[in-house]
């Protein structure tokens, strides 16, 4: 339980002249829920990108079950078990729902290409191995009903939870989310922070959240990083986070002050 | 085949009813009896010719059809075409290869070619990979011209062997027609196996939302190229098979305006779907046949129809297919 | 020869190819950055403004400027036609675009072919003699072909910055949705940016004309190059089309003198394709997002 | 400038999805309103109806005694409406000075066009310094000033903003709140603002709607919604 | 698999079109370019085809063996390419089953279709400079055109020794028979003591030659050799070599381009230009058919058009001799039974044993002209051996 599933070791990342990130340090242990806050243009989506491979780091290093993951492939990451949401719906709009979350368990099918090229016996048992498993996830998401649909057709709110249903069928370790209830109204917001709690039992599946709904944040995170320009300004429970003084002026106050 | 497309499949349909399973059934029978027996009733070779160039146009445009299933256009299609020629045509006239060896050989060599140009080209997307490919098969016709101690240059290679299997060479028209029908068949149930398959799904992920795919845990460079290298492999073997039936090549056998006419095979077909390409390729080869007397006014013609089909049939000649077997019951989505 | 005048030569006649490209790749690639349509026809075009030309100077006697206004004009209003009926149906779907004007393409050129035969015709010279400074000589039909090319660019240059339908026009390339919600009637916008993007491909033509010749087959070449040229300079980018014309005409005019025309080819294309890799937006391209 | 504008229990659908269910609004001359709501409420949904740019399915939007739901967006523009648009496009490759211009494509060109690009730079002084700069290179508070002057250079009787504050550091996002105050009261306009600041909006306005689900859950005076229980809960995050 | 349909219908069409045709005609093909650069070559063949099935026609038809047959004109576009060509040329052999054809034009058309016409025994009268086009292996193909790999050595002699050139410059097409010309120019002007000292190819797209004329130029030559190139290109070349201030004689020692010369060059840049002319455009049989081309196309003669006029004329005559219009072995042998056979041209025979054991290439008088105040006129009359 104390080891740490995720090192961010004093990354930095440059655009141009421009410091997005500047040694930037944090760590997550197995089962934590972790919240990285910040007011906009903060870094925490560059921070994402790094730390998902999206982009490399400048400088630093980042492990993940203590093996380094810098320059690695997104792709490669994400069979190591670290798996990102976006923060615009991203789904495959044209697809249906459950051709969706198939697509999310791609690399964790256990199937040769070759023979599924072949369809042979072992390759469609796999196959339909995961279509149950993928059917399940969408069934906690209550997207069963919608399965055959586009998923392009969703409402708002279904296509956040299709989003989290792909990464999930990816077997995550670490679910990193990317502002998962932006846009959805305060009822589906609070559903979307009883479901991730609850995975995260279930599942035993540790996540980092960013998150500017400061209430879900607040409720559901067991630790809070706050980063301010590209720099970490802030670490700790909630609880304390919600008394720093900086944090305050940098963000919280922002509120505040409007 | 018939029904089915890349953009469908994998898509989980419902499940069809039996009697609407049974009706692409038989008509890929029926097709195929009749692709097998009609070329015995006409003793026309010209039509057997014509036969001969639409199952080869097919190929190409299957071909290119499965490098657009990763969401990317070449419009250099016909550069990997002519490669594929000349690997066979070099190999079959300086070293005396079969043929049929040749033609295999021709399919690893660009498929080959096409991984490591892909590594390079494939890191563009849109139209900028358009654009690059464009600016190589360019280069490429120019190589082809000017290395005159290999490719004689504008000369071009006569005197290329027929295929010949089992000592039986495949010098008429009806011979070769049995020959690139069987081809045509593997081909295309094997780009059909292909995309029902994880490469497909892999494949149709990245068309749609490459980061999302890379996200998915695919690998999108890795399968591009595999894309990229099948569809390249598979018409640099097609366009062997062609020289070996034409039996002259020179750099303008296969130029740009080839490349345009592949994916206007494709578009005219239906872009999103592999039977687009085949239908494609089988309604425009024949089509200038139909008004070659009118000379001079041929062209024109072939201009107004090719603009009529995308101003009415937008979706590509399989929408009319396809809302033949689907009988409305499937709103058509809307790309 | 003497190395000096070698030069000079090079410098004047890629000067002279570099405009003529330019003029090309400017209307291509302006269709290109407002409508996003890759126009295949536009080298037919430049053939249309070239036979304009030639018949206004040939059979009306006429003064050549007027012959260029001309052809501006016919070709222009002629595009802005087949905008309307032939290429806005196809606004939301660049493939079935560029497909549909290949279909043009074709259509226009044999459509010359039945009406005008396919023998090239010469024109004759709007200037004869040669300018001689010193010990080099440059023929006024080229210098003339420089000036003019300039003052049309310095034309489009103007009308693009100044005036308030050149300002829609940029606006509409660079954000068409938005162009609208400031009062920009788009539908109105994209046949005229059409009929001045074949318009300056028929100007380019017309000049031409007398220093080549005119047939229903010479624009092919102008429109790979101007397809090349907006490559190098940048797809949608006017400033990259001047860059991109002018350099690829020297490229073309120094790699031709100094190598032969067989390596000059192929180094451009590849140069091209190297410029491509490291900056794939083009040299004064915006990278779409 | 005494015209009002209305609109009545629009649709709108994007293809099978629903973005609009029932809206009607109303806004008084001289008044600032406020449409509060998270992503996908349905907010921006209703700005681009009333700006023409997605025709409702149902219902009428009517400006004075004319009927402008089935009008093209040039036409709105014309009536006296203009729209700040959301992440404020402005157009990157053109200078401030011809982004204003391009702003008052409708106007009368000429002397008093550039009058209005003077009363704007007095406006906004800052925009002035950065004249002839490429506007993608102003920072993101001076591109959303640009975005609204460029709206006011349509010389409109109704302006709509949309998300004017997002992305912007603190400190602008109180000026912008200013900047939209003064221009309310010096010009007498009547302006829609969309946010999802639910603070700033409920603060500047005279009337608001909070939208839920692409319809109204709530409406009534900025300064009284602010205090009901449902909002302070769902938006103000107290 | 709904091609095979529209073939089928096709097939239906033409079967019917053809069989109500078949009673009394004689088809005759024509296989060139008609679209693209090369329509004014494959009009010239057209047209030569047309004109020599008007005369039969006017008179109620081609006389064979009691019958009369009226002559059918079948015209196909190759597009100038192998594939293309290839797929016409099957057309017209097995849908219209002619067996005479006036065509290929081009190399690559030639060459790609070699075998199918000597497999069906297709006489075809061939446009196509390189030496593989004729060979004993192929009886079939005959070419009543005068390539300049066997008539520029007499010319190219005599202009050497006229004008004294002593060094050479020339530019040639990328393509199959601008690197033939090439090459055999090249060896013809060392054979008699001058020296090919600038020789450059170019992509057949080019327009604009003054960067390789600069360099050629550069070289300090004597003559220009402009063989091998397309007209308008000959013409383009002596007009910016003009430009340039190029002022010796410029040559042209094969292939019919004059009228292009004057017209895209000019009368002043045309003084001092010496080119190969293969009619003799003083004779009245010559004029008279310009003028009937002219008539009937408006547009100028292309001088290969009454070589194609005499050569359908000569296979007339055959079929009249050997009583057959299907026979292609027998007319076959008929054609090359044909000695001083007198046409437009004057007395033609068929030459070639020597070089390809087999006499398939016309031999007719040609002539060098120079150009003078925009007009051509004689200078020297030539055979494969000498000019005078």
């Amino acid at each position: 339980m104390s080891a740490a599933l995720l090192e961010v070791d004093a990354i930095s990342r440059r655009f141009g002249g421009l410091n997005a990130l500047k040694d930037v340090s944090f760590s997550i242990k197995t089962g934590e829920i972790v919240g990285l806050i910040g007011p906009n243009g903060a870094g925490k989506t560059t921070c994402f990108n790094v730390v998902s491979g999206v982009m490399s780091p400048s400088s630093g290093a980042i492990r993940f079950e203590q093996r380094s993951i810098v320059g690695k492939k997104p792709s490669a990451i994400v069979s190591e078990g670290l798996v990102r949401t976006f923060q615009a719906t991203t789904i495959f709009p044209d697809a249906t729902v459950i051709e969706n979350v198939m697509r999310g368990a791609f690399a964790t099918t256990p199937v040769s290409m070759l023979g599924s090229i072949f369809n042979t016996r072992a390759a469609r048992t796999a196959l339909s191995a995961t279509r149950s498993r993928c059917e399940l996830l969408l069934e906690r998401l209550s997207l069963l009903q919608f399965r055959q649909r586009r998923a392009g057709e969703l409402s708002y709110g279904g296509q956040r939870r299709l989003g989290v249903a792909i990464a999930l069928a990816a077997r995550p370790k670490l679910l990193m989310l990317d502002e998962p209830v932006a846009g959805l109204n305060p009822e589906e917001a609070a559903d979307f922070g009883r479901l991730i709690k609850e995975l995260h039992k279930t599942e035993n599946i540790s996540v980092l959240l960013v998150e500017h709904h400061m209430r879900l944040v607040m409720g559901l995170c067991d630790r809070l990083v706050v980063l301010d320009h590209g720099e970490k300004i802030a670490e700790g429970v909630p609880a304390e986070i919600r008394a720093n003084r900086s944090v305050i002026q940098a963000y919280l106050g922002a509120e505040e002050a409007a | 085949m018939e029904g089915s497309s890349i953009a469908t499949m994998g898509r989980d349909e419902p499940r069809l009813a039996p009697r609407r399973r049974l009706l692409p059934a038989a008509v890929l029978v029926i097709v195929l009896a009749a692709a097998l027996i009609l070329p015995q009733l006409t003793s026309n070779q010209f039509y057997i010719h014509l036969a001969n160039l639409m199952l080869l146009n097919s190929i190409f445009a299957v071909s290119l059809g499965l490098i657009a299933s990763v969401g990317q256009i070449s419009l250099g299609h016909a550069a990997f075409v002519a490669a594929g020629a000349y690997v066979s045509a070099l190999a079959a006239l300086s070293f005396k290869l079969p043929p049929i060896l040749g033609i295999v050989l021709a399919g690893l060599v660009t498929g080959l070619a096409a991984v490591l140009l892909g590594k390079i080209l494939l890191r563009l997307r849109g139209v900028y990979f358009v654009l690059v490919t464009f600016l190589a098969g360019q280069v490429f016709t120019l190589i082809v011209l000017n290395w005159e101690s290999v490719t004689h240059g504008a000369n071009g290679l006569l005197g290329i062997p027929a295929i010949s299997i089992f000592g039986l060479p495949l010098s008429t028209r009806l011979r070769f027609y049995y020959f690139a029908l069987a081809a045509f068949i593997i081909v295309v149930t094997f780009v059909w196996a292909l995309m029902r398959s994880q490469y497909g799904r892999a494949f149709r992920s990245i068309a749609e939302n490459v980061r999302l795919a890379e996200s998915s845990g695919i690998d999108v460079s890795h399968y591009q190229i595999v894309a990229f290298a099948l569809g390249s492999g598979i018409a640099g073997a097609a366009g062997a098979a062609m020289v070996h039936y034409i039996r002259f090549l020179s750099p303008d056998s296969f130029t740009f305006n080839d490349s345009i006419a592949y994916i206007t095979m494709l578009v005219v077909g239906g872009r999103h779907t592999m039977i687009g390409g085949v239908l494609g390729a089988l309604f425009l080869t024949p089509l200038p046949e139909l008004f070659r007397g009118f000379v001079g006014a041929q062209h024109i013609i072939y201009g107004v129809i090719l603009l009529s089909v995308l101003l009415f049939i937008p979706n590509g000649l399989v929408s009319i297919g396809r809302s033949f077997f689907s009988k409305g019951s499937e709103p058509e989505t809307p790309k | 020869m003497d190395y000096s005048i070698l030069l000079a030569q090079a410098v004047l006649n890629g000067l002279v190819i570099g405009v003529m490209y330019m003029l090309m790749a400017v209307g291509f690639t302006l269709v290109f950055g407002i409508m996003r349509v890759v126009n295949f026809a536009h080298g037919e075009f430049y053939m249309l403004g070239a036979f304009t030309g030639f018949f206004t100077y040939v059979y009306w006697e006429i003064p050549f400027i007027v012959c260029l206004l001309i052809a501006a004009l016919t070709i222009g209003i002629l595009g802005m036609l087949v905008e309307r009926t032939l290429i806005q149906p196809f606004r939301s779907d660049e493939m079935s675009g560029m497909i549909a004007t290949l279909a043009i393409s074709v259509i226009i050129q044999n459509g010359a072919v039945l009406l005008w035969g396919p023998q090239p015709r010469a024109m004759p010279d709007i200037v004869t003699g040669t300018l001689a400074i010193g010990p080099f000589s440059f023929p006024w039909s080229r210098l003339v072909v420089i000036a003019a090319a300039a003052l049309i660019f310095t034309a489009f240059w103007l009308f693009m910055q100044r005036t308030r339908l050149g300002r829609a026009m940029r606006a509409v390339a660079q954000d068409t949705e938005t162009a609208l919600i400031q009062g920009i009637r788009v539908n109105y916008i994209y046949p005229l940016a059409f009929g001045m993007s074949v318009a300056l491909a028929a100007l380019a033509g017309a000049l031409m004309g007398p220093v080549f010749s005119v047939s229903p087959f010479v624009g092919l070449t102008p429109m790979l190059k101007a397809f090349v040229v907006v490559i190098l300079g940048g797809l949608g980018s006017v400033p990259g089309a001047v860059v991109g014309g002018l350099l690829l005409g020297m490229i073309e005019s120094f790699t031709a003198t100094i190598f032969g025309s067989l390596m000059s080819d192929i180094l451009q294309l590849l140069l091209v394709i190297l410029i491509l890799l490291v900056r794939p937006a083009g040299l004064l391209g915006q990278r779409e997002a | 400038m005494s015209k009002a504008l209305q609109v009545r229990d629009i649709h709108v659908e994007y293809g099978h999805r629903v973005a609009i269910s029932g809206i009607s609004l109303d806004v008084a001359p001289a008044q600032i309103v406020s449409l509060v709501g998270s992503n996908g409420a349905g907010k921006t949904s209703t700005l681009r109806a009333i700006m023409g740019l997605r025709s409702p399915s149902q219902g009428e939007i009517n400006f004075g005694d004319v009927r402008i739901d089935r009008m093209s967006p040039p036409d709105i523009v014309s009536q006296g409406i203009a729209l700040s648009p959301e992440g404020r496009r402005v157009f990157p490759r053109m200078t401030v000075h011809d982004n204003l211009l391009v702003g008052g494509y409708l106007q009368p060109q000429g002397s008093s066009l550039h009058a209005s690009v003077e009363r704007m730079f007095g406006f906004f002084p800052k925009l002035r310094q950065r004249r002839d700069q490429m506007a993608g290179l102003l920072s993101g508070g001076e591109q959303q000033m640009l975005a609204i002057a460029r709206a006011l250079m349509a010389a409109p009787k109704v302006l709509l903003l949309d998300e004017p504050s997002l992305g912007l550091a603190p400190i602008m996002v109180q000026e912008i709140g200013r900047l939209i105050e003064t221009i309310n009261r010096e010009q007498g306009l009547s302006i829609v603002l969309v946010e999802q600041n639910a603070n700033l909006a409920l603060r500047l306005c005279h009337y608001a709607y909070v939208l839920e689900n692409g319809r109204i859950a709530l409406s009534g005076p900025g300064a009284e919604l602010a205090k009901s229980d449902y909002v302070q809960r769902a938006y103000l995050g107290v | 698999m709904r091609g095979f349909l529209k073939v089928a219908l096709l097939s239906a069409a033409c079967a019917v079109s053809s069989y109500s045709a078949s009673a009394q005609t004689l088809k005759l093909g024509v296989l060139a370019t008609l679209s693209g650069a090369g329509t004014a070559w494959g009009m010239a063949m057209q047209g030569a085809a047309e004109l020599a099935a008007e005369d039969v026609n006017s008179k109620g038809g081609l006389e064979v063996a009691g019958k009369k047959y009226k002559v059918e004109i079948v015209a196909y576009d190759d597009h100038y390419k192998a594939a293309d060509a290839l797929t016409a040329f099957n057309r017209m052999v097995y849908d219209d089953t002619i067996k005479f054809v006036v065509g290929p034009l081009g190399s690559a058309p030639a060459l790609a279709l070699l075998p199918v016409s000597t497999e069906n025994k297709v006489i075809t009268m061939t446009m196509a400079f390189t030496p593989k086009a004729l060979s004993a292996d192929y009886k079939y193909s005959f070419r009543p055109v005068i390539p300049s790999d066997v008539f520029s050595d007499p010319q190219i002699k005599w202009v050497v020794q006229k004008l004294g050139a002593k060094k050479i410059g020339g530019l040639f097409p990328n393509d199959e028979s601008g690197q033939q010309v090439g090459a055999a120019n090249e060896a013809a002007y060392e054979a008699v003591g001058a020296k090919f000292v600038a020789k450059e190819f170019f992509e057949r797209e080019r327009v604009d030659f003054v960067p390789l004329l600069t360099r050629v130029l550069a070289k300090g030559i004597d003559a220009f050799e402009l063989n091998g190139n397309a007209p308008q290109t000959a013409g383009l070349l002596v007009k910016q070599l003009r430009e340039l201030g190029f002022k010796g004689p410029i040559i042209r020692t094969g292939g019919d381009a004059t009228a292009d010369i004057l017209k895209v060059a000019g009368k002043d840049a045309t003084e001092n230009v010496y080119v190969h002319q293969p009619i003799n455009t003083d004779s009245p049989a010559i004029q008279e058919y310009t003028k009937r081309f002219e008539t009937k196309y408006k547009t100028p003669l292309n001088a290969f058009s009454p070589f194609f006029y005499a050569n359908v004329q000569m296979v007339f005559a055959a079929m009249q001799k050997s009583g057959t219009v299907t026979d292609s072995d027998k007319v076959r042998e008929a054609l090359l039974g044909l000695k001083d056979f007198e046409t437009l041209l004057g007395k033609v025979n068929w030459i070639g044993e020597a070089q390809w054991k087999s006499n398939q290439q016309l031999d007719a008088p040609f002539y060098v002209a120079q150009l003078k105040g925009g007009a051509a006129q004689v200078v020297a009359k030539c055979t494969p051996k000498v000019c005078e």
